[in-house]
C-alpha cells in the first residue's frame, strides 16, 4: 500500500522533472520541426552556469535566471547564424546541433574540470514533508508544482495566442507565410531562445536532484526525446502526459522488475510507437 | 556524372591498394583498416539515411550484434571461424528483418526513435546479460582467422582482407543505388503516395533497403570483431550510432563517396588528431559546424559545388519561382 | 493625389539565369480589376511572384500607391497592403481551417478597410465554417481554394492578386467568387486577376493584359478583346 | 641507446564522462615524475600520454600507437576495467609490461592473470573484505542492505563485502542494483528495508555524490557504509554535509598519518589544490612501482623478462599506501584503512579509524580455494559458510 | 449486360465523424467514359482515393474487372491496370520530367526489383518517356526539373505519367484544371484518342469539355450519389441544376 503511494510520488516527481527537461525540446520541435539535439548539452550548460553563479554567492533563484539567460542567448545566436539557413534540411540540422552539442560538452569539461558537483538546493526547500507514515522531500514536490505551472504557461502561449500558428505556418510554407506578412525572421529566433532558456533553467532546477556532471547531456537527451516522441510530437499536452507516464513506468518499473531497469524507458516506447506511430497523443504526422 | 565518378573510382581503388606501401608503419595501416570498417558501416547506413530518407540512430546495433555473435560463437561456443562468421551474418540480417518490421511502422522522427530504442535495448541486453556477453567487461580472447593459410594477425594482410570486403560493399551499394530498385527507394522517400499509385510496394521497398543496410552493417560488425578481437557494450551504444550517422551526413548523405570521406574524417580525428590536440572533441564539433556553414549538403557534394563555382560555372537558383510542387509535396505528406 | 494602386514599368524577371519576363509594363487603376491572361508558361505567375518579392526581378518602376516596392521583402510588401491568392492554393496544411484564416489576419486599421472578418469569410464560403477545426491539408481541392481566397482577404489588402482563383471550383462557387470580386472592386479594392477561365475574366475585369512568352502581347480595356475575336484566338486559343 | 630515455606510454582519459579520473591520474603521474626530476635509475623518463576517450576500441588503437609507433618500454594505464580487458590479449601478444594505476577488475590478477600485467591499486574487493569484518565485529551490524552500481566493479565490491560480513554472522537482507546512468535514485532509496542496521553503498564516479545527496534529501538516517570510491577524495572535496559520517574502506586515505603520506598530500595540495584520491595516488604509485623496478634492473629495460620480473617483485616499505609488496599474481599486498568522513579545518576528509595490515586480495582465504570458488558477480550469494 | 470495369457497391468512408463518402453505388462498363460531377467537397476525390486504394473504405466493396479489390493494396490495383492523376499535384519535384515518366514506366515492369543494373542503361524507358511527354506537348521541357516548370506544365506531366502506365482503367481528377485553352484542346484531343479498350472515369468542373466527353454521368453531393444516368438524362434532371450548376 504505502509502497504504491511513495513510488507513485516518486514517479510524479521524476515525471515532472522529465517534463521540465523536455519542454524546451518539445516547444522547438513541435513548432519549428527542428530536432535540437544540442538540447541535452544546453541543459547541462545551464546547470554548470547556475553552479558557478551559486559559487559566486548568488542565490538559487538568481542562478536559475542566469543559467536560463545564458543558454537563451546561445540558442538565439545558434538559430540566427546557422539554423535559419537550414530550413527543411533535417540532416544538416542533425549535424550542426550534434556538433554544437560536442563543443558545449567538451567546453564544460574544460571550464568546469569534469569533477561531478552537487548543486545545493535553496535552504527553504530542504528537508522533507511528512504525512502519516509517508516522507517526501520538499524539493521534489516543488519540482512538481513548477512543471504544472510551466505546462500551463506554455499552453496559454500556444493555444491562446497566434504565435504558435504563425510559426507552424512558417514551417509549412515559408514563402507563403512571408507573403502573408508573417515575420518569421523575427519569430523563429524568439521561439528558439525560449526553448533554449527552458533547457538552461531546467538544468539548474534539476541540479539539486541530478547533481551536475560531464555526461549529463548524453544521459538526458535520449530521455527528452523519449518524452517528446512517446507523448506525441507537436502536442505539448502529449509531452506533459508522456513525461508523467514515463515517470510512473520508471519508478514502478525499477521497483517491480529491476531486471528490466536498462530497457525500462525504451521497451514501452517501442511498443507504443509500433502500435501508434504518432505517439500517445500525436495528432499531426511527423 | 557516371564518367566523373568512374574516374574517381579508379583513383580510389589504386590509392587504396597502395596504402600499405605508401605508409610503412603498421600503426597507420591498422588505422586504415579501421577506416575501411567504419566506411562500410557508414555506407550501409547511408542506404537508409541518404537514399531511403530513413534517419536511423540505431545502426550500431548491427555492428555490435554481429561482433558479439562472431566472438561468442568462435570463442565460447566452439564454432569454426567460417561457420561462426556465416551464422553471425545470417543472424544479424535476420535481426535487421525484425527491426525493419518494427521501425517501418513509423516515419520521420518516430522511425528514428524506434531505431534508437531498439539499439538501446540491445545495449541493455549486452550490459545486463552477463552470462552470455560478459557484461560491461565484454568478450575477448578472439583469434583472427587464417583464410587460405594467410595470417590476418599481420596488419597488411588484414588491411587487404578488409579492403576486399570494402570494395565488394562499395560495388554492391553503388550498383544498388543506380538500379531501378535503388531509384524506387529514393522515390519512396520523396513521394510515397505517388509511388504506390505507380505500382511500387513502398513498404516492401523500404523494408528491403533496411535489410540490405543491415546486411552490410553485419559485414562491418564481423570485421570489427576480427580487428579488435574484443567487443563490449560500447560497440552497441548510442554514441557509436550517432558517430556513424555523423560520418554519413558530414561526408554527404545520398552520395557514394560521402560516407567514406566522413569515416576518414571521424576516425582520424578520434585516433590521430587526439594525440596532438587535447580538445579534439571540441574540434570535431567545430568541424561539423563548419561543414554545415559552408557545405550543408556535406563534404563531397559541397566540394564539387565549390570547385564548380571556382571554375566559374554559375550555380542555378535552388528552389525559387512558383515552386508549387514542393509546397504540394508537403500537402501530400501531411494529408495522406 | 490619386496615384495608381500598382504601376509596373519595364519589368524583367529571372529564375537563376533564365530570363522569363521581358520589359513588362502594366498599371492597375484604383478600384479597377486587371485581367492578366496568357497560355501556360506565359509568365503570369512569375509576374505575380515579382510583385510580391518572391522572384528576382528588376524594373524601371514598380510602385504601390506611389511607394516603390522594388527589392522589399515579402513581409514588408504584404504589410503595405498586398494580398495574394497563389496558384495551387498553398494553404498551410498543418494548420486548421480556422488557424489558416486567422494566422495572418489583420484587424481593421486603415480607413477604407475592405478586408474580411471571419464572419465574412464564412458567409461567403459556408463550406469552410463546417470544416473549421479540420487540418487544411485534408480539405478538398476546392475547399482549399476557398480557404486561400478567404486567407488573402482577411489580411485586409488594398491590392489583391489572384492567380487562377477559379481553379478546381464548382460552377456555383465560381459564380460566388465572381460576385465577391465585383463587390469588392465596387467598394474600391484594386485587383489583379490571373485566369484561364476567360469567361470569368471577361465578366469581372475592366482591363486586360495578355502575356505571351514573357512579353505583353496585348493590353487594353476588356471590350478590346470581346470585340477582337481572332486576336484572342491566336493569343489564348479560345474558339 | 641504453642511456637514452625510457619511454613510458600513459593511457588515460581526457575526454568524455571519465575525464575527471583521467585528469587526476595525469596529476599523480606528473607529480611522481617531477619528484624524480624526470630521471629514474639514472635514465630520463619520457612520458607519452594518450587519450582513450574511455572507449575500448580507441584504447586498443592508442595502445597500438604507443607500442608500434612510439615503441614504448612500459605502459601505465588504462583507467577503466573494460579498457584494460580490451587490450589484455594485445598486451600478451606484444609482451609489453603494463602497470595498472586504476583498473580494479578481479580476474586481471586472479583467474586470468596476465604475465605482463602488474597492478598498483587494490582489486575491487580487496578493501571491502575487511570492511565486512569491521561492520560485523566492530560496528556490530546484523542486517545490511547493499546498493551498488550495476556493473562488474560494483558487483565485485558488493560480493567481497557480503562474503566477509556474512562470514562474521551478518545478514544481507537486500541488494539493489541501480544502472550506472540512473538519473534518480528516489525509487531505490524508498525501497530500502526500514529495519536494516545500515546501508552499504558502492558507487563509482559521480554517482556517490548523486546517491548520498538524494539519500539525505529523502531524510534517511540509517548509517551509510561506503566503498572506497563512494567517498573518494576526488569527489569528497565537492560534497557537503550529506557525506559526513560515512564509513568506508580503502587501501588509501589522504588522512593516513605517516610522514611519507603527509608529505605526499602536501605536495599534491600544493600542486593541484586538492587532496589526492583513488586515481591520483594510483597513478603516483604506478610510477613508484616503475621506479622501484627500474632501480632493481639498474635502468636496463632491454631485457623485458628481467624487467617484468622486477616489476613483479616490487617491494616498497615507505609509500603513501604504507608498505607494499606484490603477490604471485601481480597484485599488491598492502594495508587497508577503515575511514570515516569528518570535517577537519573546513574540508571533508577520510579520517583513518582502523588499519588492517598487509591485506591480500584473497583476504584470509586460501588462494587456491578462493579461485576455485564462485566468481564475484551480480548474483553471488557466497559467504556465511562457517570457517 | 456487358462486363463491368468498375463496380462500386455501398461504399462509405468516414473521417472522424464526417462521412466523406456515403453508400455510393457506381457501375462503369468496359470502355465507358464516365464523368463524376459534384460541388466542392462532395467526395469525388475521396471516391477516387478509395478506388485507387490510397485509403481503406469504412463500408462497402469495390470490384475491378470482376475481381474484389476492397482489401487490396494500391500497388496491386495499379498492376491490375488502374492509373490515376492527382487533383493536388503530386510529382517528384527535384527530378526531371523524363525521370518522372520513367518512374511510372518501371513501376509496372518486372525490372523494378532489379537491384544491380543501372537504370540509365535502360535507354528504352527514356525514349518511351520522351514519346509520352511529346503527346502532352512537353518534349521541349523533358530535361527540366519539375520545380522549374509552370503550373500548367505540371498538370500535363500528371496526365503523361498516368498515360505512360497504359492503364485499362484511367482515373482523371480534374485533368484540365489550370490549363490554358489551347493546351485544354490538346489534352482533350489526347483523351479522345485513347482507344475504347480503356475505361475512363473523370472528375471535371469545366462543363463544356466534360459534357462533350462523357457517356454517363454521376452527380454527387455531400458524399452521396444524387443523380446517375446518361448525359441527356442527367443534364435534363432538375436535381443536377439544383446541386451543381446552382440557381
Ligand atoms: N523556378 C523556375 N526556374 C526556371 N524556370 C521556371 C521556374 N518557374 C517557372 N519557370 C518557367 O518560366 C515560365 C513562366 O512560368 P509561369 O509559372 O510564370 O507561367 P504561368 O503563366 O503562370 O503558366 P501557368 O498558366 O501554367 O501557371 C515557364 O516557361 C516556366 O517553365
Ligand atoms: N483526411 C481527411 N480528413 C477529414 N476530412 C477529409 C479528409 N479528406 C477529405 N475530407 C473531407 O471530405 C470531403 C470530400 O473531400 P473530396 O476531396 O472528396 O471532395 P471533392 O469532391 O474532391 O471536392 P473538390 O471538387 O473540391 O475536389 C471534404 O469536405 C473534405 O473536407
Ligand atoms: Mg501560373
Ligand atoms: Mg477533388
Amino acid at each position: 500500500m504505502n509502497f504504491w503511494v511513495i513510488q507513485g510520488l516518486n514517479g510524479l516527481a521524476f515525471g515532472s522533472l522529465l517534463f521540465i527537461l523536455a519542454a524546451g525540446f518539445s516547444l522547438i520541435f513541435g513548432l519549428m520541426r527542428v530536432a535540437n539535439l544540442a538540447h541535452g548539452a544546453f541543459f547541462m550548460l545551464g546547470a554548470y552556469v547556475g553552479l558557478s553563479a551559486i559559487d559566486n554567492g548568488m542565490n538559487f533563484w538568481v542562478a536559475i535566471l542566469i543559467g536560463g539567460l545564458t543558454v537563451c542567448v546561445l540558442g538565439g545566436v545558434m538559430e540566427g547564424l546557422i539554423l535559419r539557413r537550414l530550413a527543411g534540411q533535417p540532416l544538416a540540422q542533425v549535424l550542426v546541433t550534434l556538433g554544437i552539442a560536442f563543443i558545449i560538452a567538451d567546453g564544460c569539461l574544460w571550464l568546469w574540470s569534469g569533477d561531478p558537483r552537487p548543486l545545493p538546493m535553496p535552504s527553504e526547500l530542504q528537508g522533507v514533508l511528512r504525512f502519516g507514515g509517508l516522507i517526501f522531500p520538499k524539493y521534489r514536490l516543488f519540482v512538481v508544482v513548477v512543471a504544472v505551472c510551466l505546462a500551463g504557461a506554455l499552453w496559454l502561449l500556444l493555444e491562446r495566442s497566434r504565435v504558435g500558428a504563425m510559426i507552424r505556418a512558417g514551417v509549412d510554407d515559408m514563402e507563403m507565410a512571408r507573403v502573408m506578412g508573417i515575420r518569421t525572421s523575427l519569430l523563429f529566433p524568439l521561439v528558439f531562445c525560449l526553448g533554449s532558456a527552458l533547457a538552461g533553467a531546467g538544468g539548474v532546477l534539476a541540479g539539486p536532484i541530478l547533481s551536475v556532471y560531464p555526461s549529463m547531456d548524453t544521459d538526458m537527451l535520449p530521455m527528452a526525446l523519449v518524452v517528446v516522441i512517446l507523448g506525441g510530437v507537436g502536442s505539448l499536452g502529449g509531452a506533459f502526459v508522456g513525461a508523467l507516464v514515463i515517470g510512473f513506468i520508471y519508478s514502478y518499473g525499477q521497483a517491480l522488475v529491476p531486471d528490466l531497469a536498462y530497457v525500462i524507458l525504451f521497451l514501452p516506447m517501442v511498443l507504443v510507437l509500433t502500435i501508434r506511430p504518432t505517439g500517445l497523443f500525436g495528432r499531426r504526422l511527423v | 556524372m557516371t564518367a566523373r565518378s568512374g574516374v574517381w573510382l579508379v583513383v580510389m581503388v589504386v590509392a587504396l591498394v597502395l596504402v600499405p606501401v605508401l605508409i610503412g608503419s603498421p600503426f597507420y595501416v591498422n588505422l586504415a583498416s579501421q577506416v575501411l570498417i567504419y566506411a562500410i558501416l557508414a555506407m550501409s547506413l547511408n542506404l537508409l539515411v541518404g537514399f531511403g530518407g530513413l534517419t536511423s540512430l540505431g545502426h550500431a546495433a548491427y555492428l555490435g550484434f554481429a561482433a558479439y555473435v562472431t566472438i561468442y560463437l568462435t570463442t565460447l561456443a566452439g564454432f569454426g571461424q567460417f561457420s561462426g562468421a556465416l551464422i553471425a551474418l545470417v543472424a544479424t540480417t535476420g535481426l535487421a528483418m525484425l527491426f525493419g518490421f518494427l521501425a517501418l511502422r513509423a516515419s520521420g522522427l518516430g522511425f528514428l526513435m524506434i531505431t534508437l530504442a531498439l539499439g538501446q535495448i540491445l545495449w541493455g541486453l549486452a550490459f545486463r546479460w552477463v552470462s552470455l556477453t560478459g557484461g560491461d567487461n565484454g568478450l575477448g580472447g578472439m583469434q583472427r582467422p587464417h583464410p587460405f593459410g594467410i595470417d590476418l594477425g599481420d596488419p597488411n594482410a588484414f588491411y587487404y582482407f578488409a579492403l576486399c570486403f570494402f570494395l565488394v560493399a562499395f560495388a554492391g551499394i553503388a550498383l544498388f543505388v543506380r538500379s531501378p530498385f535503388g531509384h524506387s527507394l529514393r522515390g519512396s522517400r520523396d513521394q510515397p503516395r505517388r509511388m504506390r499509385a505507380l505500382g511500387y510496394n513502398v513498404w516492401f521497398v523500404q523494408w528491403c533497403g533496411f535489410v540490405y543496410a543491415g546486411f552490410w552493417g553485419a559485414i562491418a560488425g564481423i570485421l570489427y570483431a576480427y580487428y579488435n578481437q574484443f567487443v563490449s557494450p560500447h560497440a552497441l551504444n548510442l554514441m557509436t550510432s550517432a558517430e556513424t550517422l555523423l560520418m554519413v551526413i558530414a561526408g554527404g548523405a545520398g552520395t557514394l563517396f560521402g560516407p567514406i570521406v566522413g569515416a576518414v574524417l571521424v576516425v582520424v580525428l578520434k585516433n590521430v588528431v587526439s594525440a596532438y590536440i587535447a580538445r579534439w572533441v571540441m574540434l570535431l564539433g567545430a568541424v561539423f559546424v563548419m561543414i554545415v556553414l559552408f557545405m550543408p549538403e556535406g563534404l563531397v557534394p559541397g566540394t564539387t559545388r565549390w570547385t564548380k563555382l571556382a571554375l566559374g560555372r554559375r550555380r542555378r537558383a535552388a528552389g525559387g519561382g512558383p515552386g508549387e510542387a514542393t509546397g504540394t509535396a508537403a500537402v501530400q505528406e501531411r494529408s495522406s | 493625389m490619386a496615384t495608381d494602386p500598382l504601376v509596373l514599368d519595364g519589368l524583367d524577371a529571372f529564375y537563376g539565369d533564365s530570363h522569363v519576363l521581358h520589359d513588362l509594363s502594366l498599371r492597375v487603376r484604383a478600384g479597377g480589376v486587371l485581367g492578366l491572361l496568357g497560355r501556360n508558361g506565359a509568365g503570369k505567375s512569375t509576374c505575380i511572384g515579382s510583385i510580391v518579392g518572391l522572384v528576382r526581378a528588376k524594373a524601371r518602376e514598380m510602385t504601390l500607391y506611389g511607394e516603390p516596392i522594388q527589392g522589399l521583402s515579402p513581409e514588408r510588401i504584404s504589410q503595405k497592403g498586398v494580398g495574394v491568392v497563389p496558384q495551387g492554393r498553398r494553404i498551410f496544411p498543418s494548420l486548421t481551417v480556422h488557424e489558416n484564416l486567422t494566422v495572418a489576419a489583420r484587424t481593421p486599421s486603415r480607413e477604407g478597410w475592405r478586408g474580411w472578418s471571419l464572419e465574412d469569410a464564412f458567409s461567403a464560403f459556408p463550406r469552410l465554417e463546417e470544416r473549421r477545426r479540420q487540418f487544411a491539408g485534408s480539405l478538398s481541392g476546392g475547399e482549399q481554394q476557398m480557404l486561400a481566397i478567404g486567407r488573402a482577404l482577411m489580411t485586409g489588402p488594398r491590392l489583391l492578386l489572384l492567380d487562377e482563383p477559379s481553379e478546381g471550383l464548382a460552377p456555383q462557387i465560381v459564380a460566388e467568387v465572381a460576385r465577391v470580386l465585383k463587390e469588392l472592386s465596387r467598394t474600391g479594392l484594386s485587383i489583379v486577376l490571373v485566369e484561364q477561365n476567360v469567361k470569368l475574366a471577361m465578366e469581372v475585369a475592366d482591363d486586360v493584359v495578355i502575356l505571351n512568352n514573357g512579353r505583353v502581347a496585348h493590353a487594353g480595356p476588356v471590350e478590346s478583346i470581346q470585340t477582337d475575336g481572332e486576336l484572342v484566338e491566336q493569343l489564348l486559343g479560345v474558339y | 641507446q641504453d642511456n637514452g630515455p625510457i619511454k613510458v606510454g600513459f593511457l588515460t582519459v581526457k575526454s568524455g564522462a571519465l575525464a575527471a579520473g583521467g585528469r587526476q591520474m595525469e596529476e599523480g603521474l606528473k607529480l611522481c615524475v617531477d619528484q624524480h626530476d624526470g630521471k629514474m635509475a639514472g635514465r630520463k623518463i619520457d612520458v607519452i600520454t594518450a587519450d582513450t576517450a574511455g572507449q575500448p576500441a580507441v584504447t586498443k588503437t592508442k595502445t597500438q600507437e604507443l607500442v608500434e609507433r612510439d615503441n614504448v618500454d612500459v605502459l601505465i594505464g588504462p583507467l577503466a576495467a573494460f579498457e584494460a580487458l580490451a587490450i589484455d590479449d594485445y598486451i600478451r601478444k606484444v609482451k609489453v609490461p603494463i602497470i595498472s594505476p586504476s583498473a580494479a577488475a578481479e580476474d586481471l590478477t586472479q583467474r586470468k592473470p596476465n604475465p605482463w600485467f602488474v597492478r598498483a591499486v587494490g582489486t575491487s574487493a580487496q578493501a571491502h573484505h575487511p570492511l565486512g569484518e569491521y561492520a560485523a565485529k566492530d560496528l556490530g551490524y546484523k542486517k545490511i542492505a547493499i546498493i551498488a552500481d550495476d556493473f562488474a566493479f560494483g558487483h565485485e565490491i558488493a560480493s567481497g563485502f557480503q562474503r566477509v560480513f556474512k562470514d562474521n554472522g551478518g545478514e544481507i537482507v537486500q541488494k539493489l542494483w541501480p544502472p550506472l546512468n540512473t538519473a534518480d535514485y528516489g525509487s531505490y532509496i524508498t525501497q530500502i528495508d526500514p529495519d536494516v542496521d545500515a546501508v552499504f553503498a558502492a558507487f563509482a564516479g559521480g554517482n556517490g555524490i548523486k546517491f548520498l545527496g538524494q539519500y539525505r534529501n529523502y531524510g534517511m538516517t540509517k548509517p551509510v557504509l561506503g566503498s572506497m570510491t563512494t567517498v573518494d577524495e576526488g569527489i569528497l572535496k565537492n560534497m557537503g554535509d550529506e557525506a559526513l559520517g560515512v564509513i568506508s574502506a580503502g587501501w588509501y586515505s589522504a588522512g593516513i598519518d605517516t610522514p611519507t603520506n603527509q608529505a605526499f598530500v602536501k605536495a599534491v595540495r600544493k600542486a593541484y589544490g586538492s587532496d589526492p584520491g583513488y586515481y591520483t595516488v594510483g597513478a603516483y604509485m604506478a610510477c613508484q612501482f616503475l621506479n622501484n623496478a627500474l632501480e632493481q634492473v639498474h635502468g636496463d629495460v632491454s631485457d623485458k623478462q628481467a624487467f617484468m620480473k622486477a616489476l613483479r617483485n616490487v617491494n616498497i616499505d615507505k609509500s603513501p599506501y604504507g608498505p607494499v609488496k606484490i603477490d604471485d599474481y601481480g597484485q599488491p599486498i598492502m594495508d587497508i584503512e577503515i575511514r570515516k568522513v569528518e570535517k577537519k579545518d573546513g574540508r571533508l576528509q577520510n579520517t583513518v579509524i582502523k588499519t588492517y595490515p598487509a591485506v591480500s586480495q584473497f583476504w584470509t582465504y586460501d588462494p587456491k580455494k578462493f579461485l576455485a570458488g564462485p566468481v564475484y558477480s551480480r548474483d553471488y550469494d557466497g559467504g556465511g559458510e562457517k570457517k | 449486360m456487358s462486363e463491368l470495369a468498375l463496380d462500386v457497391d455501398g461504399l462509405g468512408k468516414n473521417f472522424g465523424g464526417l462521412p466523406a463518402v456515403r453508400d455510393v453505388v457506381l457501375k462503369v462498363e468496359l470502355g465507358e467514359r464516365h464523368l463524376l460531377l459534384g460541388p466542392n467537397g462532395a467526395g469525388k476525390t475521396t471516391l477516387f482515393n478509395l478506388i485507387a486504394g490510397d485509403i481503406r473504405p469504412s463500408t462497402g466493396s469495390i470490384r475491378l474487372f470482376g475481381r474484389d479489390v476492397t482489401r487490396m493494396r494500391t500497388d496491386q490495383r495499379t498492376h491490375m491496370g488502374v492509373a490515376r492523376t492527382y487533383q493536388i499535384i503530386t510529382l517528384f519535384a527535384e527530378s526531371t520530367l523524363t525521370h518522372n515518366v520513367v518512374m511510372s514506366l518501371t513501376g509496372l515492369s518486372r525490372c523494378r526489383f532489379d537491384p544491380f543494373t543501372s537504370l540509365d542503361r535502360r535507354t528504352g524507358f527514356r525514349e518511351r518517356a520522351r514519346e509520352v511527354l511529346a503527346t502532352v506537348g512537353l518534349e521541349h521541357l523533358a530535361d527540366r526539373k519539375v520545380s522549374e516548370t509552370s503550373y500548367g506544365e505540371r498538370r500535363r506531366l500528371e496526365i503523361a505519367m498516368a498515360m505512360a502506365q497504359e492503364p485499362s482503367l484511367l482515373l482523371l481528377d480534374e485533368p484540365l484544371a489550370g490549363l490554358s485553352a489551347d493546351e485544354r484542346g490538346e489534352v482533350q484531343r489526347l483523351l479522345e484518342s485513347i482507344p475504347r479498350s480503356v475505361t475512363i472515369v473523370m472528375i471535371e468542373h469545366d462543363m463544356d469539355v466534360a459534357l462533350a466527353f462523357a457517356d454517363r454521368i454521376t452527380v454527387m453531393q455531400r458524399g452521396a450519389v444524387v443523380v446517375e444516368g446518361n448525359r441527356a438524362e442527367v443534364v435534363a434532371d432538375p436535381k443536377t441544376k439544383e446541386v451543381y450548376l446552382g440557381h
